[in-house]
Formats: structure tokens, C-alpha cells, sequence
């Protein structure tokens, strides 16, 4: 257990670990390496990257690494396990996921309400994406036993999944959403890219794509955490002024090795999820617990336990804002 | 005296006179106390580390992590009792099982004919032992990810995923099997007139007999392994989805008790691998001196 | 008895590759010949060189130099109608002694039923009935023996390859066995090269003894034996006939064997 | 005539002599023809396999999964040329290797010598047996997850993937070795004075070689395996993030790429053992009569 | 010569599961003793039991009834200062000449240079010399006897049980290998159990010799062989006391011999 300390030796050396490093909602961690922003910091950090979501909160929670990008939602899905995890710059008000319907059933699902009877991807079970695709259905009236979700993962195998009919629509994110609607297997059905997409399908926002850390950490290291926050708020800065193929330009070259055009494709229409300042909505916070607490096995029953000031701040980005 | 050397006047009297039976007798017996006393010391052990998981996740390591068997057992009973998010555990299982089943019949079969015919042909072994150890170093997750590609997200990418790590597990113990061969029983068979395929199949298969069971005592682990990761690539129901979602849903409760309910099926697995083992393998010398004496 | 020879090896040899490395000579520019119907005991002193011989005819291992001929043909693959006992264990030990018997005719496509039958009457002809149902591992050494003779002899091999088939055996199951052989033999016109290091045997047996050289063989001699049969073989061997070919052939086969020993002995003081 | 009859001296004579040394030398040559042989058709299969991908890839297929190898060869030189988004190939090689290799290494002893332990010890394995076989069900992902809980996300985490599917490999088959032992052997062995420890280590292990390495050579593959599927759950190097990559940007081409440097270390570790295995089994008789006969 | 007896069987028994299941019985209540420095040869038809009887002294098979002493104390494991050479093969193949011989005293701590040097005398005793890097799989069967001979003899046993160790070999290097056995022992006092189904050699070789039973064995008769000492084994079998001998043992065989085949034979027509 040893390997555990190594990384916090000096206190500029900061791990970070990233659910999908090449996800384009995710694009501001290595994008921040790229502009050379952590170092400007004086940090150190180290970027990991990890498929799934749960491993990356485990690593964090025991201590290997001291923050995480990914869905905020989970911060509050910790709290219920007693774990305090708190997010400290929030890179989107809204998930940034898509529902796309196969070509196929394009005509035959035109709503979430022709959800009955399908089968839906998600990339994990009782992950985000499963939790906001039951939150479409019984918002349109479709009860989560009326259709089948499946497990579909992302990438290569969602696309394979949607186009061999393994799933008749599902939810994922850039590149993925890109390359099905630029190759014509798949249609954007709920587009929760942006602010009013997003209200229009969920009622609310839906803050996601963020940056987490141990609340313990943050208090010990105000100064380290802050340092990371000014790196991040900056580079969301650099996002919403720049144009997609100038970003495109700055990440490494093998992420857009499927394709040069449908990178600077997906970061286009991924884009105006980012907000500017890094600071959580205290509305979209309360939103995400309210669609947990209908079906989050955790959140569930509990949502009224569940104290919302402890799972983000804004502490940090006020002052990388200011 | 047709047919009766082999068990000698004196023999039958002692198997027929109450007294002297007492040495069978006291070999069951003796055989029933190892096996009471081999159940007790597994069960010891079982005991032992179940209590210390306890006391330590509750004094001192973090359950988050590492759950405690307290809760476990809640979750085996809340699955069997009332079912899972996915439905109830036995269709579960099931799904699983038939991936796993389907996979490690195939694979086996598989493995055992290619195993042994490259076994036998050196030319066809030097041709394609590249390429078969080649391809055994392919990642099995990126394996089971092409699969979905290539044969969907129904069961069959899973059983494709079980058939390559079972084919693997047994390929190389029946191709070894199929070359420690003893040259003076193919000689001999040889001589007697049996054709290539003859010796094949009443040499060659029954030496490697035990080559091939040693695989296959592991191989069926491999197969619900397969369907497992087949799952987690991607599906609608199965053990694998399970844990998968107990993962995501920071249940550690959930992993170990689905890893639990896969351990005991493969236990069920061996035992009926065990079983066929001992009626195939009938001819050999006990293994125990104590066996083969009365 | 007719006279072309059904095996027939000319200038024969057999090289192994030695424990060193180096070169091994088993057998050298080795010629004989056996006849259809012809009883010939091989004798020589031990690593000589016979069971390499033996291999060569039944085409288990081809000569290094030199021809192996059986049925007038060069040996490539087990000639037809050879039958073969090996000087070491080769039965099968998963097999129960019956089955193990009935290998051989099941091998060449007769019924399961027939075959067994055939088994079960020569497992009685070897002295092991009521032993059909157990496995080699429970058998004792000179069981074994039998059971690889009668595993060959149920086949009726038209040419017969023994090596030191009875030496695992007491002397009156060997007399028995001895018997058996030569009454299935002289019904059969079968060739039979039959290597023993009992030179009573081999006369008590053979038409012919050839005498091998110390190793790398070759034939020293072939002494005919002309006794005339059927041989009562417990009888024979006090005839002054007997004793004479005895007498020979003890002669020409001790320096082998002296040979041999000088050169193994070698480094004893 | 001190140690001469080994090679009797008409046998030196054939090997001083020049013209009857032509035997040998058109073994040689038999050898060399034949190595050829296999490596032309090998070679045939090869351009066979790869021609029919790409043109199929061309015309038929969508490249976007299967990719085609002119693809795949163009991401290798990318690679080896201009290196990957995490830095020179040959650093994620040798980080992987590394990892690799110490799972192998760890994972191949601890199976052997549990492995040698448990197959001559009837009550331990009786005992133990049932827990080995269970834990061998345990699917290796969700091992490799509990591993980075454990060990951390380090090396150490990715070296216990790997050592975890060496072991099992590995244990199973010299567990079965030790019991395939020829009584015989041991006995004559004790008999002349051999204590337990000495007939383990001279008659056991000895005997179970062939079972052991016959897993050795599928055990590298695994470690490779396990390396990867340990960078999958959590990395910043190595050749399985490398493919992970590929994977989520809908690089098919560097998928095929990252199996194809895996598979090529695979080879070169089989080379090794491969050679190991002729050295320790050269005792054998040679399995071709081609190789005995001169 | 001293009379305590060295190996005692008391009312031994073996009892094996049989082929179909039953109960096969290979020793029964089998009583004998051996002395320090006795020489006892045990002779018996093929399949009776005696290669089982050497197994219980051996301590590598218990007895299921009765009791094995050796030295005076009951046998569990394998007793000290035993020397056993088996019936069947029992060398090591991975091994060379040289290191299977010297294998008995590197396990009794020797050093290996000392243990190669007393292995090499030994392979050149049992006229081996020059093949010292051969593998067992590289030698004839009389070859691989002798290596197995020299393995045992090389450990200088106290107590020497031998199971048929001549029966491969030709007749000289029998008579060779006889006489270097003799003059081992002479000098050894070592208790020595010989068994062999040549009458020839036992009375040749042996103080006493054993009369087996046929199956279930146990002890037929003991016969005394007052010939004086040092033998040579060539010379002494013409004498009249040595014919005189083996006819008596001969009879005495010969019935139970009988029985046997009668009983093996008993489905022949
Ligand atoms: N595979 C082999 N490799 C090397 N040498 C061998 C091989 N097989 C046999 N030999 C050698 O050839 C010689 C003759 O062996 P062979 O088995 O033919 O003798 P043999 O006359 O049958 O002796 P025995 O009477 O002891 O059975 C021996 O010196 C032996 O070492
Ligand atoms: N493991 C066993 N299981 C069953 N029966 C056995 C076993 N071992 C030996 N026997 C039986 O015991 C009897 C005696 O065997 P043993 O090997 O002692 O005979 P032997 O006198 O040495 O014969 P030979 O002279 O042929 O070597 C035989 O009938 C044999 O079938
Ligand atoms: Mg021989
Ligand atoms: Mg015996």
C-alpha cells in the first residue's frame, strides 16, 4: 500500500484521475495539460484514466488519487455511503449526453414516450446515463419495467450495438453521438448538450462533467485545490473562446485518430455545455438530487438526509473567477 | 474353477464370515472419519476467515471498500428472497450459466480435437503454433469487445468470449497430453493393426485423458469468466450485468455477493468434472496406498 | 517348409545419435534372411543388438544404411500380418486384460462380441483366466508377459517378432507357453524370429540360431538345428543331439559375450 | 578400451572419414529444408489472412470496426516513428513488460511450488482444494478492480492482475504433474535413501516439468493479459491504455496495432520458453524418429 | 553366520481390491525369517506372491494382517540400510548412467564428487563402462537391469531384496553379474531376499531356499543348501550334492507350479 503515499509526497504533486480521458465532457482535464496550465500553477499533476466511472470515486476515496473528473452526481450518491466528496469546479450545467435512436427506428421513436417496449442503451447499469434514461421514460409517461435497458457501453461497441439493432436507441456522448449522426446510423433524439435542450428534456439542469476531491483534502490543501481551480477555469475560458478545430489543435494527436473532421465535430457540438466560470448552480444541484432520489437505489428514501452544501463549492472557482 | 482365481476361496470366506469383514468395514470407516475431518477443518477455515472479515471490516478496514459478511449474506438473501433490479437472481444465473455452459462445451470439444490433432502431426503443429500463441496473447477484453462487434450483443458475443478462454485452457494441456504419448503403446497399437485414426482414438485421447481433465478442472472457471466479461462489455441480464451494476452503484455488498454466487456455481461445475474424472480415470493405481489396501 | 524368404535384411545398419552426442552403432551391414514357416532364435550377448534388429524389420524404425525387406518389399510402415512383442511393458494400462487381448482383432474390424471371445480363449491359452477383468497395475510381472503374448498371438501374424517373451516366467508356465507357440506356430507357415538369451530355448525351439556379434551386431554364425519335430520340448533337451548343437553353439556365442564383457568391464581393476 | 564402446570405433570411423559423413550432413540439410518448408507456408498463411482482411475491408466490410492492415501498419510506424500521445512506444512496452514479466515470474513460482505441495500432499489439497478452485471462478476483472483498492494504482496492482491468471494456469497443471508421478520411481527412490524433500525436488519435480511447462507456455500470454486488463481499470502508460485509447476514439486501427505489439512479445517470451523446454527435457527420447535416426 | 533374525514375517497377509471389485488375496499368513548375513532365494510360480512379499519387508506396503519386522522392530516407512531392486524398470529416464547410480548416495548426503566417483567403479562393476552419459531411454533392457543393479548394490545395503534382477540378461553376464553379487555379500553380512524363477541360480546363490505356494502365497517348504562357500557358480552345478538338491526342490515346486496353470488354465478345453 505504499504506492498509495508516493503521490502526495510533495504537495504540488497532484493525481487526478479522469472516467475516459478521450470523452469529450471530460475534454478540459487533458486539454488543461495540453495548455501547459498546470504548470503555469507551479502543480505537478498527473492525469489517469479509467472506463468506469465507480473505479475512479473507489481510487479516490482510498486515498490513490486526490481528485476525479467525472459526473457530479456521485458525489451525492457517495454521501449516502458516508463518504464526503465535494466538487470544486464544475465544468457544465448539463450532462452533455445525447439520446440517439438507431436509423432504423427513427420513425418509430420520435419521443421518449415510444420508449415502451424498446430496448435502451446506457453505458452501465446504475450509472448516470441509466439513471437519466428512467428519468425520460417516466417523465413521458413510460414506466422503468416498460422497456429493457441494456448495457451497451460506449464507443466502438454502442455504435455496433445501435447499428446491429442490439439496442433500438440509447445514451452516450461525443465522439460517439458525432460519429453515429455523421455516419447516418443514428439520430439525435434528446439533446442534452446544451442549457435548453437540456430543460427541455429533464425540466432542469443537470450539472455533470466536474472536477471532485476529497472534502478532507480540499480543507488540508485550500492552496493546492485552488491552484487546480484557477488551471481549470482558465482553460474554460480557453474552451468558450475558441473555436472547436483551435482546441482540436491543442490535444494530442491520437485522439483524433478516428478522424480528424468528426473530433473537431464532436468538440463543436460538445462545446456549449462548458460554462466559463466553473461554478455550480445551486438549482442544478437540486435537480440532480431529485431525479436520484427517484432512482438512485442509494438516494432513494434518503433524499431528505442528504445535506447539498457539502457535496460542491464554489469557494474556488469565485476566486480563480475574481 | 472358472473365473474364480481372482478372488481366492480364502478371499470369498473373508468376505463372507462376519468376523473378518471388520477390515473393509474399518476401511469405510476410517474413510468417513478423514472425510469428517476434512470437512471440519474446511469448515474451520470458512469460519475463521468469514470472523475476521467481520471484526476487521467492522474495527477497522473501510466496508465501503471491502464490505463485511454481514451484509453480503443481506444481499444473497434480498436476491433470492426478492429478487434483483434486473429481475429475479435464478433467470440471472441462468442466462450466465448457459453462456458459460454453451462456451465451455464448445470450447473443450474445440480444444481437445485441435489440441490433439497438432499434437500428433508435426507438421501441422510447426505451421500453426505461431499463430495459436499469437493468438492466445490477445487480450481477452478486447477480444470480448470485438466480439460484440462481430456477433452482436445477444449471447453469442458471451459464449465467443467463454469458447476462446476455455479453447486456450484445454488446447495446450491435450496438445502436450497428445505428445507425452508413450511411443511403446503407439508401437505396440501399431503393430497390433490400428490405423492412425485408431491409435488416435484408443491411444493417443485416453493418455492424454488426464492432461485434458487437469484443463478442464480450471477451464469451466474460465467459461463463467468468459460470460462474465462478455457481460461487462455488454448485455441486458446475467451475473456479470449484476455485479457490474453493484460496482457502479458503489455496492460492495452486491460484488461479493455475485462473486460468491459464481464461486458456487463453479464449485457445482467441479464437482460434476470430479465425478466424470473418477469414473474415466478408474483404471489407474490408487493414488492413496491406504485405498488400494483393505 | 518353403524357401523364399519373407524377411530379408541386407547390409543393414542402425546409427544412434549416443548419450555424448556422438555416434551410436546398434547395428552393422547386418544380412539374414528368414523363410516363410522358419523358426529362428536369435541369441547374442545383452546390448548387442537384437531388439534394434527386431525394430528394423517391423518397420518401427528404418535402417540408417542398407535395406529391410519382409514379403519381398522394402519395409515402409508396419508390414501386413507382422506381429511383435516388445521386450518391455506395452500394454495398455487402461484397458482391463481382456480388452487389452482383444485390441489387436478389434483393430483390424472384427465385432466387439467376436473379438472378446477371441480374447477370453487366448487369455485362458496364457494361463490367466478369471484375471479377464483387471488391470495391468494389478497384475504381477510375469502376468504382464502374458498378456502381451497372448495380445499377440490372437492376431495370427503370419511373421512373429519375440523378444525374450518368457523370461519373466517360472520355468513350467514358460514350458507352456513354449508349447503353445510352437503348436500354434506349425499349423500357421508363419516366420518367427525369436530372440531369447535361454540358449536352450532357442534350440528347443528354432530351426535355426543365429548367433549376433558383441555390439554393433552383426551374424556370426547360423547353426541349423535338426531336430525333428514335433518336439517335445521338456524331452528334448537330454539328447545327445541336443547337447552337441548346444555345444557349439555355446562356443561361438561365448566370445562374444567375452568380448562384451572385456570391453563394458573395461575399467575394473 | 576405456570409455570407448559408446561410440564403437566404426562409428568414429564414420564420423572421421569424409564420405560417409554425408549422412549427417543431409540430415542437416533434410532439417534445413524442412524449416523452410514450414516457414514459406507459414508465410503463405500470413499474406493469405492479410490480403483477404484488406481487400475485404476494402470493398465488403466496414473498416471503421474490422480496419484494414495497411491501416494497422500505418499506426505501427506512426507509433515507432513519432511515438503515442503518452510518450515513446517503447516506454509503454516496457512498462507493460515489466509488469508482465513480474506477474509471470511471481505467478509461475507460487503456482509451481503450491502447485508441487498440494498434488503430493493428499490432506492439504483435500483441504484446500475446494478454496482454490473457487477462487479461480473469480472473474479476473473484477479482481483487477479489488486490486487497485488494494495495492493501489501503481505497478503493483496491474503485476497482481497478471500474477493472478499465471497462477491458476500454472497451479493446475503442476497440482496434476505431482500426482501423475510414476509410483515406481518414487519408490525406488525412497528405497535408496531419499528423504521426502529430496524425492520432491529430484523424482516430483522432475516428473511434473513437462506439466509445467506445457502451462508456461500459455502463462506469458496471461501475464501479458493481465498487464493489460490492469491498465484498463486504471493507468497512465502502458500498451493497454494504449488500446483503450484507440478503443473510445474509434481508432480501430490502433486496436489491431496494440494486439499486434502484444502478440509480438508474446512470441518472443514463447521463443524463450521454448528454449528452456529443450534444454531441461533434453533427456528425452526425440519425439520425431527423423531426429533420432542419423 | 548369526542367528538373529534380521527380517521376520509374522503371519503376513496382503489383500488387494481385484480387477471386478472383490478381494484378492496375493500373501497369506506368510511366516519366515532371515538371518544376519543369510542368503535366502524364494522361488514360486509366476503371479504367486513374491514380488508382493518383498513390498511388505520393504516397508512400501503394509500388511493387512500379521506383522513385517525388520531389525527387530515392525516396519512403518521405509526401514534403514534397505537395498530393493524391483521387478520392472525403475531408473530415472531424466538422468544419465552416471547420476542414476550415484543418485542412492547423494540422498545419503555424499557429496557429489564422491558419489560420482563411487558411481563410476559401480557402472564399470556391472560392465557399463563407456556409457556413462547415456540416457536409460539410450540403453538395451538388459542394460537399464544393470544400471538398476548397480543403484541398489552402490548404497552397500545391509539388507538386499532382489526381484527377478538376472532375468534379462545372457547367460555369461548373468554368471558374471552372480559371482560380483557373491563377493559383495560375502564380505557385507548383509540378510539378502533373491527371488528368481531360475532354481539354477537360487541354489546356486542361496544358504536356504524358499518354496512359494501357489497364489495366496506363504511359505510351500524351506530347503538348505549345504554347499560350502566360496561357490563358483559355474563349477558347482554339476555336482551331484547340487543335482541332488535341485530335484528335491524341483518336486516340491512343481506342484504348486501345477496348480497353478491348473488353475489359469482352467478355461482352456
Ligand atoms: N535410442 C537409442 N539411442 C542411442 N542408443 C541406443 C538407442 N537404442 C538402442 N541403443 C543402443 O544400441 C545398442 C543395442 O540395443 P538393443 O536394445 O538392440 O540391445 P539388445 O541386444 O536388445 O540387448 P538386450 O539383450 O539387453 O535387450 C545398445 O548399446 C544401446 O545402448
Ligand atoms: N495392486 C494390486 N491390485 C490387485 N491385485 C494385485 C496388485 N498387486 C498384485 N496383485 C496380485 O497379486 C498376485 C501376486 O502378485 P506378485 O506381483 O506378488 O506376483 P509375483 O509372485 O511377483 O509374480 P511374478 O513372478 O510374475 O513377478 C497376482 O495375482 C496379482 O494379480
Ligand atoms: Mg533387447
Ligand atoms: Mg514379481
Amino acid at each position: 500500500r505504499d504506492s498509495r503515499d508516493t503521490g502526495s509526497g510533495a504537495s504540488t504533486d497532484v493525481k487526478i484521475m479522469v472516467g475516459g480521458i478521450d470523452k469529450v465532457i471530460y475534454l478540459p482535464a487533458k486539454l488543461t495539460e495540453q495548455l501547459g496550465y498546470f504548470k503555469d500553477q507551479g502543480l505537478n499533476v498527473q492525469l489517469l484514466t479509467e472506463p468506469a466511472g465507480a473505479t475512479a470515486e473507489n481510487t479516490l476515496i482510498s486515498g490513490d488519487v486526490q481528485g476525479v473528473v467525472g459526473f457530479y452526481d456521485h458525489t451525492i450518491d457517495l454521501q449516502t455511503k458516508g463518504k464526503c466528496i465535494t466538487s470544486v469546479v464544475q465544468f457544465a450545467d448539463v450532462p452533455g449526453e445525447v439520446e440517439v435512436v438507431g436509423a432504423a427506428q427513427a420513425d418509430k421513436i420520435k419521443s421518449p414516450a415510444d420508449f415502451k417496449g424498446r430496448k435502451l442503451g446506457f453505458t452501465s447499469p446504475g450509472s448516470s446515463t441509466d439513471f437519466l434514461t428512467q428519468y425520460l421514460a417516466t417523465k413521458n409517461g413510460v414506466a422503468t419495467t416498460e422497456y429493457t435497458g441494456v448495457k451497451a457501453g460506449a464507443g466502438q461497441t454502442f455504435v455496433a450495438a445501435l447499428d446491429q439493432g442490439g439496442i433500438d436507441a440509447g445514451m452516450t456522448t461525443d465522439p460517439t453521438v458525432a460519429q453515429l449522426v455523421s455516419t447516418g446510423k443514428g439520430k439525435v433524439l434528446v439533446d442534452m448538450r446544451t442549457v435548453e435542450g437540456t430543460k427541455a428534456a429533464l425540466g432542469g439542469l443537470y450539472p455533470a462533467s466536474s472536477l471532485y476531491m476529497d472534502c478532507k483534502y480540499v480543507n488540508d490543501h485550500k492552496d493546492v485545490v485552488q491552484k487546480l481551480a484557477n488551471a481549470f477555469v482558465k482553460t474554460l475560458g480557453f474552451v468558450n473562446s475558441h473555436s472547436a478545430e483551435e482546441i482540436a489543435a491543442k490535444m494530442p494527436a491520437d485522439f483524433a485518430n478516428g478522424g480528424k473532421e468528426l473530433y473537431a465535430k464532436s468538440i463543436n457540438d460538445t462545446k456549449p455545455m462548458f460554462n466559463r466560470d466553473g461554478k455550480m448552480k445551486a438549482e442544478g444541484a437540486r435537480n440532480v438530487l431529485d431525479v436520484l432520489s427517484q432512482f438512485s437505489p442509494n438516494v432513494k428514501g434518503r433524499k431528505d438526509s442528504v445535506d447539498l452544501a457539502k457535496t460542491y463549492t464554489t469557494e474556488f472557482a469565485d476566486k480563480a473567477a475574481g | 474353477m472358472r473365473g474364480e482365481p481372482d478372488v481366492s476361496p480364502e478371499a470369498s470366506a473373508v468376505l463372507a464370515a462376519p468376523a473378518p469383514v471388520r477390515a473393509p468395514v474399518s476401511v469405510a470407516s476410517a474413510v468417513r472419519r478423514r472425510r469428517m475431518k476434512i470437512w471440519s477443518i474446511r469448515l474451520a477455515l470458512v469460519v475463521l476467515w468469514l470472523g475476521s472479515w467481520e471484526v476487521s471490516a467492522t474495527y477497522w478496514i473501510d466496508p465501503f471498500f471491502y464490505s463485511k459478511p454481514s451484509s453480503v449474506w443481506q444481499r444473497l438473501v434480498d436476491w433470492f428472497s426478492s429478487g434483483t433490479s434486473q429481475g429475479s437472481i435464478w433467470e440471472q444465473m441462468s442466462v450466465t450459466l448457459q453462456e458459460a455452459a454453451a462456451g465451455f462445451v464448445l470450447g473443450a470439444l474445440a480444444g481437445v480435437v485441435l489440441g490433439i490433432l497438432l499434437g500428433r502431426s508435426h507438421l501441422l503443429s510447426d505451421i500453426c503454433a505461431p499463430f495459436i500463441k499469437a493468438a492466445n496473447a490477445v487480450p481477452r477484453i478486447v477480444l470480448a469487445a470485438l466480439f460484440v462487434l462481430w456477433f452482436g450483443l445477444g449471447m453469442s458475443s458471451k459464449i465467443a468470449t467463454a469458447f476462446v478462454l476455455v479453447f486456450f485452457a484445454v488446447f495446450f494441456n491435450a496438445f502436450q497430453g497428445a505428445r507425452e504419448v508413450d511411443r511403446n503403446l503407439v508401437n505396440n497399437a501399431r503393430i497390433l493393426g490400428a490405423s492412425r485414426f485408431q491409435v488416435l482414438t484408443t491411444i493417443v485421447v485416453p493418455s492424454a485423458t488426464s492432461w485434458i481433465l487437469a484443463s478442464l478442472h480450471s477451464a469451466f472457471g474460465f467459461a463463467l469468466i468468459g460470460a462474465v466479461v462478455g457481460e461487462f462489455t455488454g448485455a441486458d441480464r446475467g451475473l456479470g450485468l449484476l455485479i457490474d451494476r453493484s460496482r457502479s452503484t458503489f455496492d460492495s455488498a452486491g460484488i461479493y455477493a455475485g462473486m460468491i454466487v459464481i464461486t458456487v456455481i463453479a464449485l457445482l461445475a467441479e464437482w460434476l468434472i470430479t465425478a466424470l474424472e473418477k469414473r474415466l480415470l478408474k483404471w489407474r493405481p490408487p493414488a492413496a496406498s491406504a485405498e488400494a489396501q483393505i | 517348409m518353403s524357401e523364399d524368404p519373407v524377411i530379408e535384411l541386407r547390409g543393414a545398419s542402425k546409427r544412434f545419435r549416443s548419450g555424448s552426442g556422438g555416434v551410436h552403432t546398434a547395428v552393422r551391414d547386418l544380412t539374414m534372411t528368414v523363410a516363410r514357416g522358419e523358426f529362428v532364435a536369435v541369441v547374442g550377448p545383452t546390448g548387442c543388438g537384437k531388439s534394434t534388429t527386431l525394430s528394423l524389420v517391423s518397420g518401427l524404425e528404418p535402417p540408417s544404411d542398407g535395406e529391410a525387406l519382409v514379403a519381398g518389399r522394402p519395409v515402409d510402415g508396419i508390414p501386413d500380418g507382422i506381429g511383435y512383442m516388445f521386450q518391455n511393458d506395452a500394454v495398455l494400462p487402461w484397458r482391463s486384460v481382456l480388452d487389452n487381448v482383444a485390441a489387436g482383432p478389434r483393430y483390424r474390424g472384427e465385432a466387439k462380441a467376436a473379438a472378446r471371445e477371441k480374447a477370453r480363449d487366448w487369455v485362458a491359452r496364457v494361463g490367466l483366466g478369471g484375471f479377464e477383468s483387471y488391470y495391468p497395475h494389478q497384475l504381477s510381472g510375469g502376468m504382464r508377459k502374458r498378456v502381451a503374448l497372448a495380445q499377440t498371438l490372437v492376431n495370427e501374424p503370419s511373421i512373429l517378432l519375440m523378444d525374450e517373451p518368457f523370461s519373466a516366467l517360472d520355468v513350467q508356465t514358460r514350458a507352456l507357453m513354449q508349447d503353445e507357440l510352437l503348436r500354434l506356430w506349425s499349423g500357421s507357415n508363419a516366420a518367427v524370429i525369436f530372440v531369447t538369451h535361454d540358449l536352450e530355448e532357442a534350440i528347443a525351439l528354432a530351426d535355426r540360431v543365429l548367433v549376433m556379434t558383441a555390439g554393433p551386431a552383426t551374424v556370426k554364425a547360423s547353426f541349423d538345428v535338426p531336430l525333428a519335430r514335433p518336439r517335445d520340448v521338456e524331452e528334448i533337451r537330454l539328447t545327445a543331439e541336443f547337447l552337441e548343437i548346444y555345444r557349439e553353439i555355446w562356443e561361438s556365442l561365448k566370445e562374444e559375450v567375452e568380448e562384451t564383457r572385456a570391453r563394458g568391464a573395461g575399467r575394473v581393476a
